[in-house]
C-alpha cells in the first residue's frame, strides 16, 4: 500500500504515456515529447512559483495576472519605447520582484490575508496592463492613444526566449521554454528540498509560531516566497511574449487555474501530501499529456475539460484515501 | 458504590509496527479515581483515544456499564457517557468561539438542544459552569485571547459539567499551578463521590498522592502493577511503571562562575515594580510563581519576544536589548518555550527536522544541509534524552506528549548558549525522565546561565540551585535550594496572591 | 454641415452604448469607431459596459433609459436577453440599432458584419489557392454567435467539395486564446502531418495555428484561411515563409462608424433600412506584400472600401477625420 | 480606533456612495439603488454558498462551474426535453445538492484538500455541461446533435424567477433575483448566526480535531456546508437561466473570482476577520456600487478592474493593518 501511495500517481502518469502511444496516431516519439513539455513549460513555471508560496502556508492567486502584465510590459518595452530586449527582461522581472514584494508586504505588515492580498493584486493588474494602450494588444505598427504610431518591434533575441531549438538528439528539437521549465524546476526543487532556506519555508508553512520562536525570520521568508512567484510569473509572461510576438490582451485567468492544478496535484506525487516541486512538475506534466493526448486524439475541447477533471479527481481519490487509511484512524 | 463501571479486556493497538497496548486488561470501578502512571509512551494516552472513540482497537474487549462499548467517534463516546480532557490542549478549545460557546460546545453537539441558540440561557449556563471551576473569566471573551492555563481549565470545566459516567483526564494540570489544581481536585472528589469512574493520569507525585484511591501503573503497552487499599504504595507504584528503583535527586550548589545576567529596575509591565536579578555561570535557577505572576512575560522580555517598560539588562558585562528571537539567539540566550504544540512543535516535520531547526545553519554548507550530519545530531540528542521512538525519522506527530517535549529541550540543548532559558520544561515529561533532563541540565550548565520556569515546587526543587517566586510580574522572594522550608515558599507563593484570577482579568 | 433636428443641436444629444463584449482588439477599435462618429456628429456619447455578463447588459439597457438617452447601440449580446429589453427602449420612444445581435424587433435595424460572407469569401480563396482537393484542420467553438455563423460557411463548402476533408477540429477560448490554441494546433499537426490548409475563422484562432506550424517547422507546407485582421495580424501574415495565407475582414472601426450614422439618422427620422451590412473585404498575404502594408492604417490607406464602408450615409452626415 | 475596525468598511461603503452620488450623474435614486442590486444579486448568492464553505474551513472552487451547470440543465430541461419549469427547478437544485455532496465526500471520506476536489469538479463540470448539446448554447430552435430541432422554450414561470419585478415604492421596482438575494442571505445569515449548526460550524472551521472530540460530527456538517453552497450556486444558476432565458455557455465565467471576492471582503466588514454573511453581502454590494458608479462616470472597463482592485487593497490594508495592531505584540 506505502508502494501504491507513493508510485501510484507516477503508474498513472506512465500508464497515460502508454495509451496514447498506443491509440493515439504521432504522439509516440521524442517531438511529440517535446511540444507536451513545451505546452506545460509556461504554467509549469507559474505553478513552481505557487508552489513556493503554498510551501509557506500562502497562496498566490495574482501568478496569471503578473504574467500577462509581464507580457504587457515587455512588448511595451520593445514595440512602444523601443528598448533593448535587455532592458525589457530587466524590467519585467524588476516588476515581478516588486509585485512579489508588494503581496508579501501586504501580507506580513498589515496582515491581510493572503487570498485576499494577491486577489486585490489581481484585479489590480488585470486593469493596470490595459491602461498604457487603452486596452489594445501590443504590436508593431499599433496606433497609441496618442495617435502616433509604435515603430519598435519586438527584439529577435527576445524572441529567441520563446522560440530558439537547441539541439538535442534530433537537429532543433529542444526550445528554449522547454529548457527554462526544467532548469527552473531544479533551482526551485533543490532549493526547497537542499537548502535550509527551503526547511525554514516549509518549518514557516507547518507552525508559524514555532519557526518564529527558533529564530527564524518569517516575515522575511514569506516575502521572498511572494517575489519568487513574483519573479517567475514574469519570467513566464516573457515566454508568454516571446511566443506569441506580441503583447496580448488577456486577463490571465486560465494561467492561474492550470497553475495551480498542477501546483495541488504535485501533492499527491510521490505520496508528498505537501507542496513539492518534484510534485509540481509531475502535476504540469500530466494535465499536458492527458490534453495532448486527448487533441491527438480529435477529442472535443468540452470532453478535454471533463476528462481533466475526471482524471484528476480519480487521481486525487486514489492517493489521498490511501494515505489517509495508512496513517489510521477511523 | 465499587462496581466495576468499564472493564477492558486484552485490548491490542498498534501503529503500523509499532505494538503499542498488547493484550492490556484494566477495570475501573464506579466511584474511585483510578490514576494511570507510566513513562512516557508506555501507551496511556492511546489507551484515553480508544475510550474516547478517537481510535479503533486492533482487538479485545470493552464493557461499559456491563455494555458492549466499541465507540466509532469521539461523539458516541461522549453520548455513552465517556467524557474526556484530552494531553493536547489544543484539542481541547476553540480559539475563535467564545468562552461561552467553548464550555458548552458538547452541549450544542447533542441532537436535542433545539435549533436556535438560546443566547442569554448559554451565557448564564456558561457563567454558571466557569464559577463552578472557580473561573473568573468574562465568558464573551474570544478563547483566542487565553493563555494555555484558561485553555486547559475551560476543556476541564467543560468536561466535569456534562454529567460524566466515566471522566477521562490526561494530564489535567500540566499547565496549571497549585491552586487551580486544587480547585480541580475537590471538583473531582465530588464527581466521585457522586459515583462517576474517573481515570487519571499525571507524572505529578503530588497530584497523585492528592487524588489518587487507585494506583494503575503501566510499562510497554502493559499493566504492570495495580495498586488499592486504604494506603497507596506510592514508591511501588513508580517502581512498577518504571520497572526499576529510581534513586533521588541530589542537588549539590555548585560555585558560581562569571556573571552572566545581571537586570536591574526591570519593570515588566506598566503598575507592576520593578526588580533586580543576577545570574551566574553554572548556576541553574528556577522561577516559579503562581499561574499570571508573570513568569513568561520575565522569559519573553528576556528573548526579545515582550518589550519591558523600563530597566536594564545586561550580559556579559554589555547592554542587551533584543527585539526579535533571531537578536536574541545572536546573542547567544535561547528559549524553549511552553505550549509546545503551538510554539515548537512543527508537525510537519520528523524528530530530525525538529531538532536541528534553529540552529541549521551548522548543518549545511553553503546553505546546503547535510542530512547525515544532522542525523548524527539527533541520533545523540534521542540517546542522551532516552527519546521512545523508532527512529531519528519518525515524524514527530507519532510520539507521545512527553517525547514531544524531550524533542523540543534537544532542539536547545544542542548548542552553547550563554543564558539558557526553558519555560515549562517538564511539561508533560515522565519522573524519570525529569530527572534524567534535570540531570542534563546541570551537567551542561557550566558555561552558560540557567533559568528554569515552573509552576510546580517540585519541579524547582529538583533542578534549581536557586528559586524565585514571581508575583504580580515582579519577584517576590528569593530562596538558596539548601534545606529550604517548603512552607515558606509555598507562602511566599501565595501569599502575595491577589484573589484568584484577578491577575488575568487585569490585563485581559 | 447642417444637420436636421434634433442634430442641429448635438450638444443636447445623448446616446449610449451598451456593450456585451469589450475585452480584445476587435471591441476596442469599434469602440473607437463609435467614438469618433460621435464626436464628429458632436453627441453626447455613454458607454455602458456589461464586461460579457447579458443579464447586467439587459440591466443597463434599462439604465440607459432611466439616465434619459435619446438613443441606444446595442452592441452584441444575446437575443434570448436583450429582446425586452430593446422593446422596452422603444417602448420608451428611444431609438436603438443592435450591432451582431437579433433584437427580433421591427423597430431596431441591425448592423452586420457579415459573418457568413467572412467566412465564405476566405474559404473560396482556399479553394482557389489550394483546388478543392485538401485535407483540412478546423477551429471551431461552438456556442459563440459569430463562429456559428462562419460556422455554416464552413458545413456549406465542405458539402459542395467533397475532396475537402476535415481531418481535425480543435478549439478554446482559453486564454490568452492564441497560446492556448497553438498547443492544440501542435498536437493536430503532430497527429496529421498531411493537413494542408487550416481553416480558423477568427484572428486569435489563426495566430494560434500559425505559432504551432513555425514551431512544427511546417510553415511552407500549410496555408491558413481566416478572419478578421489587427495590426499584429499584419505583421504576422507578412512574416518571411508566413502560412498564413489570407484573411477576410471588415474594419471594426468602420462598423462603429456605421452603427452610430444609422442611429443619427434615425434620430433624425430617418430610415437607416431593416439591415444594414458593412461588407467584408479579402485581405491576402501578396496584396499586404506588394503593397508594404505594415498596419491598419496604412491597410486603410491603399483599400478604401476598408477605410471606409459607404452605408449609413446621408448628405449632411459629417465624417471622422482621417 | 475600535470604532475604524469595525465601522471602517462601512464607512467606506457609505463614502463611495456619498462620492459617486455627488459626481455620477444618475447615480442617487431607488432605480439606480434596484440596479445595483440586481447587478449583484446572482454573485452575492454564489457568495453566500461560499461563506458557508469558508466558515467550516474549506472553499468551493466549484460553485462558478455549478451555476453554470444549473443554467445549462434548466435550459436542457424546458427546451430539449420539453418539461415543466417545476420539474427543472427540481432537477436544478437536486443536481446542485448532488454535487455538493460528492464534493463532500470527496473531501471528509477519502481526504482531498478541499482547493483540489473542488478544483477537479469545476474542471470536470465545465466539461460536463457541454456534453450534451457537444458545446452549444441551448435555444428553442437550437439544432441538437442528433440533427432534430428543440421545440421546448423556456416556461414563462421559469422567465419569471429571474425578470418579474414586484412593486415598491415605485411600480415594478424590486426584481425578482433582488427578493432571493435578501431572502437568502437573511437565511444564511440567521442560520450561521443564530443557531446552534451555525455556530458548530464555526467550530469546526477554528478547530476541527476540537470540535470533533467535543462530539461534534464533523463529517456531517462539512458536507452540508458543500450542500449548501452547491445548492445556492444551483439557485444563482437558475437566476440566471432565467435572465437570459437561454443556456449560454458562454455566460458566468466571472461568477467565480466576483462570489470568491465578495466573500473574502466580508472578513473585513465589522471587523469579522472571519467568513460571515453579512460581511459577504456588503462584499457584494461593494463590488456592485463601485463598478456601477464607475460606469455612470463613464470609466472604461480596464480602468474599473484597476479601481476595483485599488480600493479593494486599500480597504483591506485598512482594516487589517489596525485590526493587527490592536490585538497588538507578536
Ligand atoms: N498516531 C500515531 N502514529 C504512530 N505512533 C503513535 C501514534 N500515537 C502514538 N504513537 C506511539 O504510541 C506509543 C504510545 O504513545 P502514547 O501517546 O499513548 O504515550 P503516553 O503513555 O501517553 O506518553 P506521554 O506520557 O508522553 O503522554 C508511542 O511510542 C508513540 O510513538
Ligand atoms: N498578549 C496578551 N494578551 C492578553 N493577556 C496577556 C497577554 N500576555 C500575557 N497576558 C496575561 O498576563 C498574565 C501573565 O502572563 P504570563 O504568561 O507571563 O504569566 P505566567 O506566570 O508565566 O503564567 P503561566 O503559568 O500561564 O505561564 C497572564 O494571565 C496572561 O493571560
Ligand atoms: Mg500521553
Ligand atoms: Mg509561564
Amino acid at each position: 500500500m506505502d508502494l501504491a501511495i507513493r508510485y501510484g500517481f507516477l503508474a498513472l502518469l506512465v500508464g497515460l504515456v502508454v495509451f496514447f502511444s498506443v491509440f493515439a496516431n504521432g504522439f509516440a516519439g521524442p517531438r511529440s515529447a517535446v511540444f507536451i513539455f513545451q505546452s506545460v513549460a509556461i504554467t509549469g513555471i507559474l505553478a513552481l512559483g505557487v508552489t513556493c508560496t503554498l510551501v509557506v502556508g500562502g497562496f498566490d492567486l495574482s501568478i496569471g495576472s503578473v504574467a500577462t502584465s509581464s507580457m504587457m510590459l515587455a512588448a511595451y518595452m520593445m514595440v512602444v519605447l523601443e528598448q533593448s530586449a535587455f532592458v525589457a527582461i530587466i524590467a519585467c522581472l524588476a516588476m515581478g520582484a516588486l509585485i512579489g514584494l508588494i503581496n508579501g508586504l501586504l501580507i506580513v505588515k498589515t496582515k491581510v490575508p493572503d487570498l485576499l492580498a494577491t486577489l486585490g493584486m489581481m484585479f489590480l493588474l488585470v486593469g493596470l496592463q490595459r491602461i498604457p494602450t487603452e486596452g489594445r494588444s501590443i504590436a508593431t505598427g499599433m496606433t497609441l492613444p496618442d495617435g502616433s504610431t509604435a515603430e519598435g518591434s519586438f527584439s529577435p533575441l527576445f524572441l529567441q526566449l520563446g522560440r530558439h531549438r537547441f539541439d538535442f538528439m534530433l537537429d532543433n528539437l529542444l526550445p528554449a521554454p522547454v529548457v527554462f521549465l526544467v532548469v527552473i524546476g531544479l533551482l526551485v526543487w533543490v532549493f526547497l528540498e537542499l537548502t535550509r532556506h527551503g526547511r525554514l519555508m516549509y518549518a514557516i508553512g507547518s507552525n508559524e509560531r514555532a519557526a518564529s520562536l527558533t529564530g527564524t525570520n518569517v516575515n522575511r521568508y514569506k516575502i521572498v516566497a511572494y517575489m519568487i512567484s513574483g519573479v517567475l510569473a514574469s519570467i513566464g509572461g516573457m515566454l508568454l511574449a516571446a511566443r506569441l510576438g506580441r503583447g496580448d490582451i488577456a486577463s490571465g485567468t486560465n494561467l492561474l487555474l492550470d497553475a495551480v492544478a498542477a501546483a495541488l496535484i504535485g501533492f499527491a506525487v510521490l505520496g508528498a501530501a505537501k507542496p513539492n516541486a518534484f510534485g509540481t512538475s509531475m502535476g504540469a506534466l500530466f494535465v499536458g499529456i492527458l490534453l495532448q493526448g486527448l487533441t491527438m486524439m480529435n477529442a472535443p475541447y468540452y470532453t478535454q475539460d471533463f476528462i481533466k477533471g475526471l482524471v484528476l479527481v480519480i487521481a486525487l481519490v486514489f492517493t489521498f484515501s490511501l494515505s489517509a487509511r495508512k496513517s489510521g484512524g477511523h | 458504590m465499587n462496581e466495576t463501571l468499564c472493564d477492558l479486556r486484552g485490548v491490542d493497538k498498534s501503529f503500523g509496527e509499532n505494538r503499542v497496548l498488547k493484550q492490556l486488561s484494566l477495570s475501573l470501578p464506579a466511584g474511585s479515581v483510578t490514576v494511570l502512571m507510566g513513562a512516557n509512551g508506555a501507551g496511556k494516552s492511546t489507551l484515553v483515544k480508544i475510550l474516547s472513540g478517537v481510535h479503533a482497537r486492533d482487538g479485545g474487549s470493552i464493557t461499559l456499564m456491563g455494555r458492549e462499548f466499541a465507540p466509532a467517534s469521539p461523539s458516541e463516546a461522549i453520548r455513552a457517557g465517556v467524557v474526556t480532557v484530552h494531553q493536547n490542549i489544543n484539542d481541547g478549545v476553540i480559539p475563535d468561539l467564545d468562552v461561552a460557546s467553548n464550555l458548552l460546545i458538547d452541549r450544542l453537539a447533542e441532537p436535542g438542544y433545539g435549533f436556535f441558540l438560546k443566547r442569554r440561557q448559554n451565557y448564564a449556563e456558561a457563567e454558571r459552569i466557569a464559577s463552578q471551576m472557580g473561573l473568573a473569566l468574562n465568558v464573551r471573551q474570544p478563547v483566542a485571547e487565553l493563555g494555555v492555563a484558561d485553555r486547559q481549565l475551560i476543556a476541564i470545566a467543560r468536561a466535569m459539567a456534562h454529567d460524566p459516567r466515566l471522566l477521562i483526564l490526561d494530564e489535567p494540570t500540566s499547565s496549571l499551578s497549585a491552586s487551580e489544581a486544587e480547585r480541580l481536585f475537590l471538583l473531582i472528589e465530588r464527581l466521585s463521590a457522586k459515583g462517576v469512574a474517573v481515570l487519571y493520569i499525571s507524572h505529578r507525585m503530588s497530584d497523585i498522592r492528592r487524588i489518587a484511591t487507585r494506583i494503575v501503573s503501566m510499562r510497554d503497552g502493559e499493566i504492570s502493577g495495580l495498586f488499592e487499599g486504604d494506603t497507596l504504595d506510592y514508591e511501588g507504584a513508580v517502581n512498577a511503571m518504571l520497572g526499576q528503583r529510581m534513586s533521588d535527586a541530589v542537588i549539590s550548589i555548585p560555585a558560581p562562575g562569571k556573571r552572566v545576567l545581571e537586570i536591574s529596575g526591570l519593570q515588566l509591565i506598566e503598575g507592576a515594580r520593578p526588580f533586580d536579578f543576577n545570574l551566574a555561570e553554572n548556576e541553574v535557577v528556577a522561577v516559579t510563581g503562581l499561574l499570571g505572576s508573570g513568569k513568561s512575560a520575565f522569559a519573553q522580555s528576556l528573548f526579545g519576544l515582550d518589550q519591558p517598560v523600563s530597566g536594564r539588562i545586561r550580559i556579559d558585562g554589555q547592554d542587551y536589548r533584543v527585539r526579535t528571537p533571531q537578536a536574541a539567539i545572536a546573542r547567544g540566550v535561547f528559549m524553549s518555550a511552553k505550549d509546545r504544540a503551538n510554539n515548537a512543535v512543527v508537525a510537519d516535520f520528523d524528530i530530525t527536522r525538529n531538532m536541528t531547526l534553529p540552529f541549521l545553519s551548522r548543518y549545511a554548507k553553503l546553505s546546503f544541509v547535510s542530512r547525515a550530519k544532522e542525523r548524527r545530531t539527533a541520533n545523540d540528542m534521542i540517546e542522551a534524552l532516552s527519546i521512545v521512538c523508532q527512529g531519528e525519522s519518525d515524524s514527530i506527530g507519532t510520539l507521545s506528549g512527553g517525547n514531544q517535549q524531550k524533542v523540543m529541550l534537544a532542539r536547545w540543548l544542542a548548542e552553547e548558549c550563554r543564558l539558557l532559558l526553558l519555560d515549562e520544561p517538564f511539561q508533560g515529561v515522565d519522573i524519570r525522565a525529569r530527572r534524567d533532563i534535570g540531570r542534563k541540565i546541570r551537567e551542561t550548565a557550566k558555561n552558560r546561565g540557567t533559568l528554569v520556569f515552573v509552576s510546580e515546587l517540585d519541579e524547582a526543587l529538583e533542578v534549581a540551585d536557586r528559586i524565585i517566586v514571581m508575583s504580580e510580574h515582579s519577584v517576590a522572594a528569593e530562596f538558596r535550594n539548601e534545606n529550604v522550608d517548603l512552607n515558606e515558599i509555598l507562602t511566599a507563593v501565595t501569599g502575595a496572591v491577589p484573589p484568584a484570577g484577578a491577575a488575568r482579568t487585569a490585563h485581559a | 454641415a447642417d444637420m436636421p433636428a434634433p442634430l442641429d443641436k448635438p450638444g443636447d444629444v445623448k446616446i449610449a452604448l451598451v456593450r456585451y463584449l469589450s475585452t480584445g482588439d476587435f471591441f476596442q477599435a469599434y469602440l473607437s469607431g463609435v467614438e469618433k462618429q460621435a464626436a464628429a456628429l458632436g453627441v453626447d456619447l455613454r458607454v455602458l459596459d456589461s464586461r460579457q455578463d447579458a443579464a447586467l447588459q439587459a440591466d443597463m439597457v434599462d439604465q440607459a433609459i432611466a439616465l434619459g438617452v435619446d438613443g441606444i447601440i446595442i452592441q452584441h449580446g444575446l437575443t434570448e436577453s436583450m429582446k425586452e429589453a430593446a422593446q422596452r427602449a422603444v417602448d420608451a420612444g428611444i431609438k436603438v440599432v443592435a450591432f451582431d445581435v437579433d433584437v427580433q424587433n421591427p423597430a431596431v435595424p441591425q448592423i452586420e458584419q457579415s459573418d457568413y460572407l467572412l467566412g465564405k469569401l476566405a474559404l473560396e480563396q482556399a479553394i482557389e489557392d489550394n483546388g478543392t482537393e485538401w485535407k483540412a484542420g478546423y477551429v471551431y467553438v461552438p456556442g459563440i454567435a459569430p463562429l456559428d455563423r462562419r460556422h455554416v460557411a464552413w458545413e456549406e463548402v465542405k458539402k459542395a467539395n467533397p475532396g475537402i476533408e476535415e481531418v481535425a477540429q480543435i478549439g478554446t477560448l482559453d486564454n490568452p486564446i492564441a497560446n492556448s490554441n497553438a498547443n492544440q494546433a501542435r498536437s493536430v499537426l503532430q497527429a496529421n502531418p498531411d493537413i494542408s490548409v487550416f481553416f480558423a475563422p477568427y484572428d486569435e484562432f489563426a495566430k494560434g495555428v500559425k505559432i504551432a506550424v513555425d514551431e512544427a517547422g511546417m510553415s511552407q507546407d500549410i496555408k491558413i484561411y481566416s478572419a478578421d485582421v489587427s495590426t499584429a495580424d499584419i505583421s504576422a501574415m507578412r512574416e518571411p515563409d508566413s502560412a498564413w495565407a489570407a484573411t477576410v475582414a471588415t474594419n471594426p472601426a468602420v462598423v462603429g462608424e456605421v452603427s452610430v450614422r444609422a442611429l443619427a439618422i434615425m434620430l433624425t427620422g430617418g430610415d437607416p433600412g431593416k439591415q444594414v451590412v458593412v461588407p467584408p473585404t479579402l485581405i491576402t498575404q501578396t496584396f499586404l506584400v506588394d503593397n508594404d502594408i505594415k498596419n491598419m492604417e496604412e491597410l486603410s490607406a491603399k483599400m478604401p472600401q476598408f477605410a471606409h464602408a459607404d452605408v449609413a450615409m446621408t448628405d449632411w452626415m459629417p465624417l471622422p477625420d482621417r
